[in-house]
């Protein structure tokens, strides 16, 4: 039987990955993130709903928006905060940044800067799941634009021939940076994934109880053995697609339908309707604040990395 | 440069219409930098062209397309992604001339920007022109100015053959003059920035003004070096370089790309041949360190070459 | 109207290839080829049948295996032979071969050593039709393994979204190398066409006049302006995947049901049938061995490719 | 060789579970060159596994299964067809260790023959190993026999980072005794093949072969040029380097590669500096010339190097 995800679990995971990433845009507008960083906010109930359906033992590939499935991963508020800020504390050592945050230990297997190249990563994870008998699935997120890559095509065929535990979640926000990804992909990702053969489903993308059940529902399967899946979660990217994107693009009414189906509101609603008393609800607000600007002063104090530690960083230490 | 890159591009759609540009949102978005503003406003939807994120294709597209009467000028938006279309870069574009028998050359531009300084990260900021300098069949510019930005380029799609023109992402906001008839500038011809005659700095891109920030520092310690800028790295101006070190028989090369197996060697290998006896010390080179380009401020400012590391090096092969 | 492909013409078409392979097999065996030649034995009908669809204006991106392509498109025989051979007068002067057979004038982009590339080439080619106004159309011919690969699934989209006049031909010969291509892909080609919203048909590729009919019909949908097409045409490898190759994975069993769907046999018994003269037949079976004699002849005594020729090839001639 | 290379994948599977194979027709077919045979029928076709014609996404796996606790060793069938899968080598592979802060390394083999001299033209022939010897976080070696290709791919497998091992072509068919208790062959050591004392031949790969032929044959003119096979190009073993040419104060870098941009520019780059002072001569390269490798056998006869244009190049050095 699926699992059930805790309602109040995926809004508390919500919360702080809405916490960190609007703090993280007051902290880019300030001059403090080097780089540039792409946010998911209003894309969170796809990470946490996803995230809540996996095992420590499982395998995450993400992308250039990969905020969310870090922190929906359980990736740590003060090490992630110290990479995207580049301390010496940060989870790559401030070496990758907002777009490289990884934590393998806990089958995050990092942020990806280029479109398409998580799937055949977690192929190749999905590939050594089944091979060493650990019972984990891997995931790969991927948007809507980047179907257009030939890795996805390729990844899903070896997954379908090869019938591996890969479940493939589309975030579809509508948008590859700067068009509209319907005039980009000519195929819909239900049609696709039939054409190989592999189950497709189709969420509410803003909704993350029924992402998490969806998810949940998927990798059962794929733990049964049942060979790979895909999952298109419908959103919506309520920012530019990095931020300072000055969105000339887009017009106010697409921005604006896109902040009323606010994951977070929907959640909190649902849970006020279930009887979670509103101090609860605000409870958890209040520990998502305190967790992220916990993590942020504790980045800010963190001392700079250290070219010294970073120089021989490319290979193993040799042994002696 | 911006500016030079959008006007050359402008100019040339105006000129010839088999020039096409094709790229991911170069055309309503006006590319990621800026550098195709305007242009599909101007020329249509079907010759600046807004692509999926599929380098594969676009390059190989440009391959057909080059093959078939048109001039396509393709943007890739980070170096770092050519991983994704060399196949039609190196297996098709560089060799249909040759492997077909010399029948029809393959003239297309590929436009994609290199370089750190903007915290960009490890798959953002590299700088690999050394790997299409070592693919016979490709030529690869790589302009300091914006006057050169736009002079190579016109050059690049006025070529019978496929041109890669390297641009270098920190300098995009770089002003500059650029006359209202610019000279042309023939691919495969260094420039002398700045003349001296203690020692020869070569190098492209960034690493110019570095170089001749480098060259500054020396002057005050009565070091006169002389600043090179290759502008093209295949072909290169062997004889320039070779002249050059013939005034002033020491050599620095520098780049901003990895200098293990960089461009640089290739400079200094010539010299270590033809110029071999023209030298009065060591070759050296100054490029980055043997890692990936790193992330956080403080790190990729101490993995950056600059103008103090050039100015050692001058120093270096003086002693 | 969709225009009718002369039977006879056809069945010249494949006798010349016919010929022309098999001599290069008996050329191959004694030592006479340099490199590696992967035959089209058995899948004449493919080349000959799409080819007869197009005319001078129009693109072809070949393969590996891509002699018949460039026999259907006129490339002469002389040229053809030199260049496999390796001579000074092949069509290109002895610098690629086999797989390499290109004559640009005639709208031939190439054979191609690399699996899955010549679809990018021949949606390229497609777009400087569409650009440059010449009516004309581009195919690329594709084997049922290289579906694999990204390049595919790339170029489909892109034709699709752009409304290309590309069109794709699978020569599905059941074999990816020396693996069954159905161990190798996952989707069906009439599926994975449909999630693009691409047209597909499926053709018996032993059968030329079906062939041909097939491809006039979807070319001057092509011509119309209506976007992409995919052929399928099922066929057979009768020989090695390249000459030489002692078929260890394959049985005999197989290698004799190949050989059963003769498209050249099947054509003459057409012809016959149809009240054509077996004279006329032999004239043209006659005509074919002849040219090919000739064409052997010419190119054992031309000269052999000269480096002096070749070793400023790979730009144009600096201007002076 | 080819019997070296399966020996030591056969082996490597055996002890380690870690270790799988995969790429295509490597299976069931034993491979396109043999070097996989018999291993699918002895370790079951999840280990060795037959893969679809996906070079991009056979090396993305590699990846992901180095990621999630395996040691797999892909091939990719041609040199030539690592341009299809250059991302996931270079900007996910060789990055890892280093972007993710060290957290773990990628301990992946690709397996790629390179080189010519089959006729296989232009797309089957090319040496592209200076790509990734430019690439921090890749390792890559070359052997040039046997026993090399056996103690080298060893040592790539147990290798906690990736590491390319290019096998040429024409040495596959190649016969040699591999010991039945082989030494290890730490990457990165080269190996002196024939001592000399008037100057250095650098080689690896095919062209070492061609280095001893034209030592035998300076030899004869009373020139006794030492040897050295590096095996390792990245890294390379600067310190075997620098001490046979403080000996002999000649050096000649040889390999079937594109000269311009190759393997040698870089050997040569750094005696230019490191080596200055030990320099009584020019620095020759011998590499192959800057076109595609052409297809008819005179053709590539006369593009290939050999012993006689090393042999060329040590006597120019000492003139
Ligand atoms: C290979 C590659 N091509 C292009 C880019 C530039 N780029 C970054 S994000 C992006 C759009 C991605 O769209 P989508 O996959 O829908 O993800 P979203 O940004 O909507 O989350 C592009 C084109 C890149 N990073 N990598
Ligand atoms: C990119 C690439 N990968 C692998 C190969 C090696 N190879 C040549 S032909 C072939 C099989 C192609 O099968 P298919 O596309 O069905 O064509 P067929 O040989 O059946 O005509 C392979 C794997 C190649 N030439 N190029
Ligand atoms: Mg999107
Ligand atoms: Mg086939």
């Amino acid at each position: 039987m699926t699992r059930m995800a805790d309602p109040l679990a995926l809004l508390r995971t919500m919360l702080l990955i809405r916490e960190a990433e609007m703090a993280l845009a007051r902290l880019f507008a300030d001059g403090e993130v080097p780089g540039f960083i792409h946010l998911s906010v209003g894309q969170e109930a796809v990470a946490a709903g996803v995230c809540s359906a996996l095992g420590p033992q499982d395998s995450v590939a993400s992308t250039h928006r990969g905020h969310g499935h870090a922190i929906a991963r359980g990736v740590a508020l003060d090490g992630f905060f110290a990479e995207v800020l580049g301390r010496a504390s940060g989870v790559c050592g401030g070496r990758g940044g907002s777009m490289h945050v990884a934590d393998l230990n806990r089958g995050m297997l990092g942020a990806n800067g280029i479109v398409g190249a998580g799937a055949p990563i977690a192929l190749g994870a999905a590939l050594a799941h089944r091979i060493r008998g650990t019972g984990g699935v891997a995931v790969a997120f991927f948007g809507d634009g980047a179907l257009a890559e030939g890795a996805l095509h390729e990844s899903l065929n070896l997954a379908a021939i090869w019938r591996l535990p890969l479940l493939l979640v589309c975030e579809n926000n509508g948008w590859a940076e700067f068009s509209r990804s319907d005039t980009q992909v000519a195929a819909t990702l239900s049609a696709w994934s039939a054409a190989y053969g592999v189950p497709h489903a189709e969420v509410d993308g803003n909704d993350a109880a029924a992402v998490a059940a969806a998810a949940a529902e998927a990798v059962e399967a794929l733990r049964r053995g049942e060979g790979p899946r895909v999952l298109e979660a419908r959103t919506h990217r309520w920012r530019g697609h990095f931020e300072g994107d000055p969105q000339r693009y887009r017009d106010a009414e697409d921005a604006a339908r896109a902040a009323g189906h606010d994951p977070i509101a929907r959640s909190r609603a649902a849970l006020l309707a279930a009887g979670v008393a509103e101090s609860a609800l605000h409870a958890a607000e209040a520990e998502a604040r305190d967790a992220v600007a916990a993590a942020i002063a504790g980045a800010r104090a963190a001392p700079a990395a250290e070219w010294a530690d970073a120089r021989h960083g490319a290979y193993a230490p040799a042994e002696s | 440069m911006v500016q030079a890159i959008n006007r050359a591009l402008a100019e040339a759609l105006a000129e010839d219409p088999a020039v096409i540009l094709l790229g991911e949102d170069i055309g309503a978005a006006g590319g990621p930098f800026g550098a195709t503003r305007g242009l599909q406003q101007r020329f249509g939807p079907d010759r600046v062209r807004d692509t999926p994120i599929s380098e594969a294709a676009i390059m190989g597209a440009a391959v057909g397309a080059a093959l078939t009467g048109l001039r396509p000028v393709a943007e890739i938006m980070f170096m770092d992604f050519v991983t994704l279309a060399m196949d039609a870069l190196v297996n098709q574009a560089a060799k249909a001339r040759f492997m077909f028998g010399g029948q029809r050359g393959v003239p297309l531009v590929l436009r994609t920007p290199h370089g750190g300084g903007l915290s960009a990260g490890p798959q953002h900021s590299q700088c690999l022109e050394a790997w299409l300098c070592h693919v016979p069949g490709l030529k690869v510019v790589c302009p300091a100015t914006p006057a050169d930005a736009y002079a190579l380029l016109r050059s690049a799609i006025a070529d019978p053959d496929p041109v890669v023109v390297v641009e270098n992402k920190a300098l995009y906001a770089m002003k500059g003059e650029v006359p209202d008839a610019p000279e042309p500038i023939p691919i495969g011809r260094a420039r002398i920035v700045r003349p001296g005659r203690d020692a020869t700095i070569v190098a492209y891109g960034a690493a110019v003004h570095w170089a001749t920030d480098a060259a500054s520092l020396l002057a005050a310690e009565g070091i006169e070096a002389e600043v090179l800028d290759l502008r093209s790295l295949q072909p290169w101006d062997e004889a320039a370089v070779l002249e050059s070190l013939s005034r002033t028989h020491r050599l620095v090369v520098a780049h901003e790309a990895v200098e293990a197996f960089g461009v640089g060697a290739e400079i200094a290998a010539r010299m270590a041949d033809a110029g071999f006896d023209e030298l009065d010390g060591p070759i050296l080179r100054v490029g980055a360190p043997f890692t990936p380009v790193p992330f956080a401020r403080e790190l990729e400012a101490a993995y950056r070459p600059d103008a103090a590391r050039i100015a050692a090096a001058v120093r270096r092969t003086l002693d």
